[in-house]
Protein backbone atom coordinates (compact mmCIF):
# COMPACT_ATOMS: atom_id res chain seq x y z
CA UNK A 1 0.00 0.00 0.00
CA UNK A 2 1.48 3.18 -1.32
CA UNK A 3 0.14 6.62 -0.95
CA UNK A 4 2.22 9.72 -2.61
CA UNK A 5 1.11 13.47 -2.63
CA UNK A 6 3.66 15.67 -4.98
CA UNK A 7 4.09 18.36 -7.35
CA UNK A 8 6.59 16.08 -9.93
CA UNK A 9 5.26 14.37 -12.87
CA UNK A 10 4.83 10.94 -12.64
CA UNK A 11 4.86 8.10 -15.30
CA UNK A 12 2.04 5.41 -15.39
CA UNK A 13 4.31 2.71 -16.84
CA UNK A 14 7.37 2.91 -14.38
CA UNK A 15 5.35 3.11 -11.74
CA UNK A 16 3.63 0.19 -12.20
CA UNK A 17 6.89 -2.04 -12.81
CA UNK A 18 8.24 -0.31 -9.79
CA UNK A 19 5.47 -1.95 -7.86
CA UNK A 20 4.71 -4.56 -9.26
CA UNK A 21 3.53 -7.59 -7.32
CA UNK A 22 4.79 -10.89 -8.81
CA UNK A 23 1.81 -12.93 -7.31
CA UNK A 24 -1.01 -10.77 -9.06
CA UNK A 25 -2.70 -11.82 -11.98
CA UNK A 26 -4.28 -8.46 -12.46
CA UNK A 27 -3.64 -4.78 -12.63
CA UNK A 28 -6.56 -2.55 -13.09
CA UNK A 29 -5.45 1.55 -13.14
CA UNK A 30 -7.21 4.31 -13.38
CA UNK A 31 -5.19 7.87 -14.57
CA UNK A 32 -6.58 10.80 -14.62
CA UNK A 33 -5.71 13.98 -16.58
CA UNK A 34 -6.09 17.66 -17.08
CA UNK A 35 -8.77 18.16 -20.14
CA UNK A 36 -8.21 20.90 -22.61
CA UNK A 37 -11.76 22.59 -21.68
CA UNK A 38 -14.07 22.86 -19.21
CA UNK A 39 -17.88 23.64 -19.71
CA UNK A 40 -17.09 25.25 -23.62
CA UNK A 41 -13.54 27.51 -21.77
CA UNK A 42 -10.45 26.48 -22.58
CA UNK A 43 -8.45 25.40 -19.60
CA UNK A 44 -4.81 26.57 -19.79
CA UNK A 45 -3.96 25.35 -16.76
CA UNK A 46 -5.17 23.69 -13.75
CA UNK A 47 -3.52 24.68 -10.61
CA UNK A 48 -4.67 21.73 -7.35
CA UNK A 49 -3.98 23.01 -3.59
CA UNK A 50 -4.29 20.39 -0.87
CA UNK A 51 -4.06 19.92 2.95
CA UNK A 52 -0.41 18.80 3.65
CA UNK A 53 -0.55 16.42 6.59
CA UNK A 54 -4.34 15.80 6.24
CA UNK A 55 -3.95 14.76 2.50
CA UNK A 56 -1.83 11.87 2.85
CA UNK A 57 -3.93 10.83 6.15
CA UNK A 58 -7.11 10.34 4.36
CA UNK A 59 -5.32 9.20 1.44
CA UNK A 60 -3.88 6.20 3.77
CA UNK A 61 -7.44 6.11 5.16
CA UNK A 62 -9.24 5.08 2.15
CA UNK A 63 -6.33 2.72 0.69
CA UNK A 64 -7.07 0.67 4.07
CA UNK A 65 -10.55 0.48 3.78
CA UNK A 66 -10.32 -0.68 -0.10
CA UNK A 67 -7.79 -3.30 1.64
CA UNK A 68 -10.25 -3.78 4.18
CA UNK A 69 -12.99 -4.08 1.67
CA UNK A 70 -11.58 -6.25 -1.04
CA UNK A 71 -9.17 -9.06 -1.92
CA UNK A 72 -6.71 -7.29 -3.28
CA UNK A 73 -2.66 -7.55 -2.79
CA UNK A 74 -1.95 -4.02 -3.33
CA UNK A 75 -2.72 -0.81 -4.23
CA UNK A 76 -1.14 2.57 -4.87
CA UNK A 77 -1.97 6.32 -5.18
CA UNK A 78 -0.39 9.15 -6.28
CA UNK A 79 -2.18 12.62 -6.29
CA UNK A 80 -0.19 15.89 -7.78
CA UNK A 81 -0.70 19.40 -6.46
CA UNK A 82 0.56 22.24 -7.89
CA UNK A 83 0.00 24.13 -11.49
CA UNK A 84 -0.60 21.34 -14.09
CA UNK A 85 -0.78 21.79 -18.09
CA UNK A 86 -3.35 19.99 -19.91
CA UNK A 87 -3.37 16.58 -20.57
CA UNK A 88 -0.85 16.32 -17.68
CA UNK A 89 -1.70 13.39 -15.27
CA UNK A 90 -3.26 14.66 -12.07
CA UNK A 91 -3.96 11.28 -10.16
CA UNK A 92 -3.49 7.62 -10.78
CA UNK A 93 -4.87 4.73 -8.69
CA UNK A 94 -3.76 1.04 -9.27
CA UNK A 95 -4.57 -2.28 -7.91
CA UNK A 96 -3.14 -5.47 -7.85
CA UNK A 97 -5.27 -8.08 -7.25
CA UNK A 98 -5.30 -12.73 -8.25
CA UNK A 99 -8.60 -12.08 -10.16
CA UNK A 100 -9.57 -9.18 -11.89
CA UNK A 101 -13.32 -8.44 -10.52
CA UNK A 102 -11.82 -7.28 -6.80
CA UNK A 103 -8.95 -5.07 -8.83
CA UNK A 104 -11.60 -3.49 -10.64
CA UNK A 105 -13.67 -2.97 -7.44
CA UNK A 106 -11.02 -1.77 -5.75
CA UNK A 107 -9.68 0.46 -8.07
CA UNK A 108 -13.17 2.19 -8.78
CA UNK A 109 -13.81 2.33 -5.02
CA UNK A 110 -10.55 4.50 -4.33
CA UNK A 111 -11.20 6.96 -6.96
CA UNK A 112 -14.78 7.46 -6.09
CA UNK A 113 -13.94 8.05 -2.98
CA UNK A 114 -10.99 9.90 -2.86
CA UNK A 115 -12.67 12.58 -4.88
CA UNK A 116 -15.08 12.67 -2.29
CA UNK A 117 -12.90 12.94 0.58
CA UNK A 118 -9.08 14.11 -0.36
CA UNK A 119 -8.72 17.47 0.74
CA UNK A 120 -7.88 18.69 -3.10
CA UNK A 121 -9.04 21.80 -4.67
CA UNK A 122 -8.91 22.44 -8.59
CA UNK A 123 -8.80 26.19 -10.02
CA UNK A 124 -8.52 25.95 -13.52
CA UNK A 125 -7.03 28.87 -15.54
CA UNK A 126 -9.13 30.19 -18.49
CA UNK A 127 -8.51 33.04 -21.09
CA UNK A 128 -11.53 34.32 -19.19
CA UNK A 129 -9.47 34.16 -15.48
CA UNK A 130 -9.18 31.83 -13.00
CA UNK A 131 -11.98 29.94 -11.27
CA UNK A 132 -12.42 27.33 -8.54
CA UNK A 133 -14.01 23.74 -9.95
CA UNK A 134 -17.01 23.70 -7.40
CA UNK A 135 -18.67 20.40 -8.87
CA UNK A 136 -19.42 18.66 -5.68
CA UNK A 137 -19.82 14.38 -6.47
CA UNK A 138 -21.56 13.65 -3.71
CA UNK A 139 -23.93 16.13 -3.70
CA UNK A 140 -25.42 14.82 -6.77
CA UNK A 141 -27.64 12.24 -6.57
CA UNK A 142 -26.14 8.93 -7.87
CA UNK A 143 -23.14 8.96 -6.54
CA UNK A 144 -22.22 5.14 -5.69
CA UNK A 145 -20.12 5.23 -2.43
CA UNK A 146 -22.78 8.07 -1.20
CA UNK A 147 -22.14 11.41 0.10
CA UNK A 148 -18.77 11.28 2.45
CA UNK A 149 -19.20 14.63 3.81
CA UNK A 150 -20.03 14.52 7.30
CA UNK A 151 -22.06 17.94 7.40
CA UNK A 152 -22.26 21.07 5.03
CA UNK A 153 -23.62 24.17 6.95
CA UNK A 154 -25.90 25.44 4.24
CA UNK A 155 -27.04 23.30 1.59
CA UNK A 156 -25.17 23.24 -2.02
CA UNK B 1 -5.03 28.16 22.29
CA UNK B 2 -6.29 26.49 18.68
CA UNK B 3 -5.11 27.12 15.13
CA UNK B 4 -7.43 27.26 12.48
CA UNK B 5 -7.08 27.04 8.88
CA UNK B 6 -8.58 27.94 6.10
CA UNK B 7 -8.26 26.53 2.09
CA UNK B 8 -9.06 26.99 -1.25
CA UNK B 9 -11.91 29.67 -1.60
CA UNK B 10 -11.99 30.06 1.70
CA UNK B 11 -8.75 30.94 2.07
CA UNK B 12 -9.59 33.46 -0.86
CA UNK B 13 -12.62 34.66 0.54
CA UNK B 14 -10.88 35.53 4.31
CA UNK B 15 -8.03 36.80 2.54
CA UNK B 16 -5.85 35.13 5.07
CA UNK B 17 -4.64 30.84 5.29
CA UNK B 18 -4.58 30.90 9.11
CA UNK B 19 -5.22 32.36 12.33
CA UNK B 20 -4.74 31.02 16.27
CA UNK B 21 -7.59 31.18 18.35
CA UNK B 22 -8.54 31.20 22.23
CA UNK B 23 -10.54 28.45 22.96
CA UNK B 24 -13.68 29.50 24.87
CA UNK B 25 -15.01 26.50 26.78
CA UNK B 26 -17.50 24.15 25.42
CA UNK B 27 -16.75 25.30 22.22
CA UNK B 28 -17.81 23.33 19.11
CA UNK B 29 -16.81 23.58 15.30
CA UNK B 30 -19.89 25.84 14.73
CA UNK B 31 -18.72 28.20 17.53
CA UNK B 32 -14.62 28.63 15.93
CA UNK B 33 -16.53 29.20 12.65
CA UNK B 34 -18.58 32.16 13.94
CA UNK B 35 -15.30 33.34 16.24
CA UNK B 36 -13.63 33.39 13.01
CA UNK B 37 -16.26 35.19 11.01
CA UNK B 38 -16.08 38.27 14.11
CA UNK B 39 -12.22 38.23 13.77
CA UNK B 40 -12.46 38.43 10.14
CA UNK B 41 -15.80 40.58 9.87
CA UNK B 42 -16.33 38.21 6.64
CA UNK B 43 -19.50 36.00 6.61
CA UNK B 44 -19.42 32.56 5.21
CA UNK B 45 -22.99 32.17 5.12
CA UNK B 46 -24.29 30.87 2.60
CA UNK B 47 -21.14 28.92 1.46
CA UNK B 48 -21.00 24.92 1.35
CA UNK B 49 -18.24 24.31 4.09
CA UNK B 50 -17.03 21.69 5.56
CA UNK B 51 -14.46 21.23 8.40
CA UNK B 52 -11.43 18.98 9.68
CA UNK B 53 -10.71 18.54 13.78
CA UNK B 54 -6.79 17.38 13.62
CA UNK B 55 -6.94 16.37 9.75
CA UNK B 56 -10.25 14.17 10.15
CA UNK B 57 -13.48 15.06 8.68
CA UNK B 58 -15.84 16.41 11.34
CA UNK B 59 -19.37 17.92 11.38
CA UNK B 60 -19.85 21.14 12.76
CA UNK B 61 -21.43 19.81 16.43
CA UNK B 62 -17.69 18.45 16.79
CA UNK B 63 -16.31 19.47 20.23
CA UNK B 64 -13.33 21.08 19.49
CA UNK B 65 -10.42 21.26 22.46
CA UNK B 66 -7.35 23.19 23.34
CA UNK B 67 -4.38 22.67 21.29
CA UNK B 68 -6.77 21.38 18.34
CA UNK B 69 -6.24 22.27 14.61
CA UNK B 70 -9.66 22.89 12.77
CA UNK B 71 -9.94 23.31 8.94
CA UNK B 72 -12.62 25.19 7.02
CA UNK B 73 -12.88 24.46 3.07
CA UNK B 74 -15.41 24.08 0.33
CA UNK B 75 -16.21 20.73 -1.26
CA UNK B 76 -13.23 18.99 -2.32
CA UNK B 77 -12.48 18.73 -5.78
CA UNK B 78 -9.36 16.27 -6.33
CA UNK B 79 -9.22 13.11 -8.78
CA UNK C 1 -10.24 1.34 -31.57
CA UNK C 2 -7.09 -0.63 -32.23
CA UNK C 3 -6.33 -4.41 -32.13
CA UNK C 4 -4.00 -5.74 -31.67
CA UNK C 5 -2.69 -10.02 -31.51
CA UNK C 6 0.84 -10.91 -31.13
CA UNK C 7 3.95 -12.89 -30.07
CA UNK C 8 6.18 -10.21 -28.53
CA UNK C 9 5.76 -8.58 -25.48
CA UNK C 10 4.43 -4.88 -24.76
CA UNK C 11 4.72 -2.36 -22.33
CA UNK C 12 2.09 -1.00 -21.01
CA UNK C 13 3.08 2.67 -20.13
CA UNK C 14 4.45 2.83 -23.68
CA UNK C 15 1.06 2.10 -25.23
CA UNK C 16 -0.89 4.37 -23.12
CA UNK C 17 1.39 6.97 -23.99
CA UNK C 18 1.54 6.15 -27.62
CA UNK C 19 -2.45 5.98 -28.00
CA UNK C 20 -3.26 8.98 -25.39
CA UNK C 21 -6.59 10.88 -26.41
CA UNK C 22 -5.59 14.56 -25.87
CA UNK C 23 -9.15 15.35 -25.06
CA UNK C 24 -9.78 12.26 -22.49
CA UNK C 25 -10.21 12.88 -18.93
CA UNK C 26 -9.68 9.25 -18.21
CA UNK C 27 -7.89 5.91 -18.81
CA UNK C 28 -8.82 3.12 -17.18
CA UNK C 29 -6.31 -0.40 -17.96
CA UNK C 30 -6.29 -4.02 -17.36
CA UNK C 31 -3.40 -5.92 -17.30
CA UNK C 32 -3.47 -9.27 -17.15
CA UNK C 33 -0.14 -11.34 -16.41
CA UNK C 34 0.78 -14.87 -16.19
CA UNK C 35 0.78 -15.77 -12.60
CA UNK C 36 3.26 -18.30 -10.81
CA UNK C 37 1.20 -21.07 -9.96
CA UNK C 38 -2.46 -22.77 -10.44
CA UNK C 39 -4.14 -25.02 -8.57
CA UNK C 40 -1.07 -25.34 -6.32
CA UNK C 41 0.84 -25.99 -9.08
CA UNK C 42 4.34 -24.30 -9.72
CA UNK C 43 3.90 -22.63 -13.21
CA UNK C 44 6.74 -22.60 -15.22
CA UNK C 45 5.22 -21.60 -18.34
CA UNK C 46 1.96 -20.90 -20.25
CA UNK C 47 1.82 -21.39 -24.08
CA UNK C 48 -0.86 -19.69 -25.87
CA UNK C 49 -2.39 -20.91 -28.96
CA UNK C 50 -4.99 -18.70 -30.65
CA UNK C 51 -7.28 -18.69 -34.00
CA UNK C 52 -5.07 -16.71 -36.20
CA UNK C 53 -8.14 -14.49 -38.53
CA UNK C 54 -10.86 -15.50 -36.24
CA UNK C 55 -9.19 -14.09 -33.02
CA UNK C 56 -8.80 -10.46 -34.48
CA UNK C 57 -12.63 -10.30 -35.74
CA UNK C 58 -13.28 -11.12 -32.56
CA UNK C 59 -11.29 -8.99 -30.93
CA UNK C 60 -12.91 -6.05 -33.29
CA UNK C 61 -16.42 -6.93 -33.37
CA UNK C 62 -16.21 -6.73 -28.79
CA UNK C 63 -14.04 -3.37 -29.71
CA UNK C 64 -16.79 -1.78 -31.55
CA UNK C 65 -19.64 -3.54 -29.12
CA UNK C 66 -17.66 -1.41 -26.33
CA UNK C 67 -18.01 1.63 -28.50
CA UNK C 68 -21.61 1.07 -29.15
CA UNK C 69 -22.30 0.38 -25.72
CA UNK C 70 -20.34 3.07 -23.64
CA UNK C 71 -19.67 6.90 -24.22
CA UNK C 72 -15.92 6.45 -24.57
CA UNK C 73 -13.47 8.32 -26.93
CA UNK C 74 -11.22 5.21 -27.89
CA UNK C 75 -10.42 1.75 -26.83
CA UNK C 76 -7.05 -0.48 -26.79
CA UNK C 77 -6.70 -4.14 -27.09
CA UNK C 78 -3.47 -5.91 -26.81
CA UNK C 79 -2.94 -10.11 -26.66
CA UNK C 80 -0.24 -12.17 -26.77
CA UNK C 81 -0.05 -15.56 -28.06
CA UNK C 82 3.19 -18.66 -27.74
CA UNK C 83 5.32 -19.09 -24.75
CA UNK C 84 5.32 -16.66 -21.91
CA UNK C 85 7.12 -16.71 -18.44
CA UNK C 86 5.46 -16.35 -15.35
CA UNK C 87 4.94 -12.44 -14.40
CA UNK C 88 4.62 -11.66 -18.45
CA UNK C 89 2.03 -9.82 -19.65
CA UNK C 90 -1.02 -11.49 -21.51
CA UNK C 91 -3.37 -9.24 -22.20
CA UNK C 92 -3.76 -5.26 -21.94
CA UNK C 93 -7.31 -3.63 -22.54
CA UNK C 94 -7.12 0.42 -22.22
CA UNK C 95 -9.87 2.71 -22.70
CA UNK C 96 -9.97 6.36 -22.61
CA UNK C 97 -13.20 8.65 -22.06
CA UNK C 98 -14.26 11.82 -20.88
CA UNK C 99 -15.39 11.01 -17.45
CA UNK C 100 -14.54 7.70 -15.73
CA UNK C 101 -17.30 5.85 -15.49
CA UNK C 102 -17.52 4.98 -18.55
CA UNK C 103 -14.11 4.00 -19.25
CA UNK C 104 -14.44 1.64 -15.89
CA UNK C 105 -17.61 0.27 -17.02
CA UNK C 106 -16.10 -0.54 -20.71
CA UNK C 107 -12.72 -1.67 -19.60
CA UNK C 108 -14.61 -4.33 -17.87
CA UNK C 109 -16.67 -5.09 -20.87
CA UNK C 110 -14.11 -5.55 -22.85
CA UNK C 111 -11.76 -8.06 -20.75
CA UNK C 112 -15.19 -9.70 -19.36
CA UNK C 113 -16.51 -10.53 -23.19
CA UNK C 114 -12.82 -11.65 -24.71
CA UNK C 115 -12.63 -14.11 -21.79
CA UNK C 116 -15.57 -15.66 -23.03
CA UNK C 117 -15.77 -15.33 -26.82
CA UNK C 118 -12.26 -14.41 -28.33
CA UNK C 119 -10.51 -17.57 -29.50
CA UNK C 120 -7.58 -18.26 -27.40
CA UNK C 121 -6.51 -21.42 -24.92
CA UNK C 122 -3.75 -21.28 -22.12
CA UNK C 123 -1.89 -24.40 -21.56
CA UNK C 124 0.26 -24.42 -18.45
CA UNK C 125 3.64 -25.87 -18.09
CA UNK C 126 4.12 -27.00 -14.71
CA UNK C 127 6.93 -30.00 -13.03
CA UNK C 128 4.48 -32.88 -13.32
CA UNK C 129 3.79 -31.83 -17.56
CA UNK C 130 1.33 -29.65 -19.82
CA UNK C 131 -2.05 -29.14 -19.39
CA UNK C 132 -5.11 -26.81 -20.97
CA UNK C 133 -6.34 -24.57 -18.92
CA UNK C 134 -10.04 -26.00 -19.13
CA UNK C 135 -11.82 -22.92 -16.99
CA UNK C 136 -14.84 -22.12 -19.12
CA UNK C 137 -15.81 -18.93 -17.14
CA UNK C 138 -19.52 -18.60 -19.17
CA UNK C 139 -20.30 -22.05 -17.51
CA UNK C 140 -19.81 -20.47 -14.08
CA UNK C 141 -23.05 -18.64 -12.72
CA UNK C 142 -22.23 -15.15 -12.26
CA UNK C 143 -20.75 -13.93 -15.07
CA UNK C 144 -21.48 -10.49 -15.76
CA UNK C 145 -22.42 -10.53 -19.62
CA UNK C 146 -23.34 -13.96 -19.31
CA UNK C 147 -22.92 -16.67 -21.48
CA UNK C 148 -21.66 -16.23 -25.02
CA UNK C 149 -21.15 -19.35 -26.12
CA UNK C 150 -23.53 -20.09 -29.01
CA UNK C 151 -23.86 -23.81 -28.43
CA UNK C 152 -22.49 -27.10 -26.88
CA UNK C 153 -22.57 -30.49 -28.05
CA UNK C 154 -22.50 -31.89 -24.18
CA UNK C 155 -22.88 -30.06 -20.62
CA UNK C 156 -19.69 -28.87 -19.64
CA UNK D 1 -14.90 -28.80 -50.32
CA UNK D 2 -14.58 -27.60 -47.07
CA UNK D 3 -11.72 -26.90 -44.55
CA UNK D 4 -12.05 -27.88 -40.98
CA UNK D 5 -9.77 -26.81 -38.37
CA UNK D 6 -9.23 -27.68 -35.14
CA UNK D 7 -7.69 -26.20 -32.00
CA UNK D 8 -5.84 -26.56 -28.70
CA UNK D 9 -7.54 -30.07 -26.82
CA UNK D 10 -9.33 -31.19 -29.86
CA UNK D 11 -6.46 -30.79 -32.08
CA UNK D 12 -4.34 -32.68 -29.98
CA UNK D 13 -7.13 -35.33 -29.46
CA UNK D 14 -7.74 -35.68 -33.37
CA UNK D 15 -4.32 -35.83 -33.73
CA UNK D 16 -4.33 -32.99 -36.43
CA UNK D 17 -4.82 -29.59 -37.10
CA UNK D 18 -6.97 -30.00 -40.31
CA UNK D 19 -8.85 -31.37 -42.96
CA UNK D 20 -10.71 -31.24 -46.01
CA UNK D 21 -13.58 -32.68 -46.36
CA UNK D 22 -16.58 -33.03 -49.75
CA UNK D 23 -19.55 -30.94 -48.19
CA UNK D 24 -22.61 -33.45 -48.17
CA UNK D 25 -25.73 -31.83 -49.24
CA UNK D 26 -27.87 -29.91 -45.94
CA UNK D 27 -24.86 -30.47 -44.01
CA UNK D 28 -24.72 -28.58 -40.54
CA UNK D 29 -21.85 -27.96 -38.33
CA UNK D 30 -23.22 -31.09 -36.11
CA UNK D 31 -22.89 -33.46 -39.35
CA UNK D 32 -19.55 -32.05 -40.10
CA UNK D 33 -18.27 -33.04 -36.76
CA UNK D 34 -19.63 -36.21 -37.23
CA UNK D 35 -18.01 -37.11 -40.77
CA UNK D 36 -14.26 -35.88 -38.78
CA UNK D 37 -15.13 -38.41 -36.43
CA UNK D 38 -15.93 -40.63 -39.09
CA UNK D 39 -12.52 -40.45 -41.06
CA UNK D 40 -10.29 -40.00 -37.36
CA UNK D 41 -11.71 -42.83 -35.77
CA UNK D 42 -11.76 -40.57 -32.39
CA UNK D 43 -14.83 -39.77 -30.72
CA UNK D 44 -15.19 -36.35 -29.56
CA UNK D 45 -18.69 -37.57 -27.45
CA UNK D 46 -18.83 -36.09 -23.63
CA UNK D 47 -16.06 -33.03 -24.86
CA UNK D 48 -17.15 -29.07 -24.42
CA UNK D 49 -16.84 -28.17 -28.22
CA UNK D 50 -17.85 -25.16 -29.66
CA UNK D 51 -18.08 -24.17 -33.31
CA UNK D 52 -17.08 -21.37 -35.84
CA UNK D 53 -18.58 -21.64 -39.40
CA UNK D 54 -15.71 -18.63 -41.29
CA UNK D 55 -14.47 -17.50 -38.58
CA UNK D 56 -17.55 -16.33 -36.37
CA UNK D 57 -18.73 -18.39 -33.45
CA UNK D 58 -22.09 -20.34 -34.33
CA UNK D 59 -24.72 -23.42 -32.67
CA UNK D 60 -23.76 -27.05 -34.05
CA UNK D 61 -27.60 -26.15 -36.18
CA UNK D 62 -25.72 -24.03 -38.26
CA UNK D 63 -26.24 -25.27 -41.97
CA UNK D 64 -22.43 -25.41 -43.91
CA UNK D 65 -22.20 -24.03 -47.65
CA UNK D 66 -19.24 -24.94 -49.77
CA UNK D 67 -16.26 -23.20 -49.23
CA UNK D 68 -16.62 -22.88 -46.08
CA UNK D 69 -13.92 -22.88 -43.07
CA UNK D 70 -15.50 -24.55 -39.95
CA UNK D 71 -13.31 -24.94 -36.77
CA UNK D 72 -13.77 -26.81 -33.32
CA UNK D 73 -12.46 -26.13 -30.36
CA UNK D 74 -12.89 -26.17 -26.41
CA UNK D 75 -14.04 -23.21 -24.57
CA UNK D 76 -11.79 -20.37 -24.82
CA UNK D 77 -9.39 -19.22 -21.82
CA UNK D 78 -7.47 -16.20 -22.64
CA UNK D 79 -7.52 -13.20 -21.53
Amino acid sequence: MTVRVQQEAFHLGAELLAHAQPTAGAVVSFLGTVRDYSDAADILAMEIEHYPGMTERELERVAQEAQRRYDILDSLIIHRYGRLAPQDPIVLVAVWSLHRAAAFDACRYLIDVLKTSAPFWKKEITPAGARWVTDCPGCRAGTQHGHVHPDVLEEC
Amino acid sequence: MISVKFFASVRERLGRANVDLELQAGSTVAEVLAQVEGITGVSLAGQHLLAARNQVHVPFTEPVADGDEIAFFPPVTGG
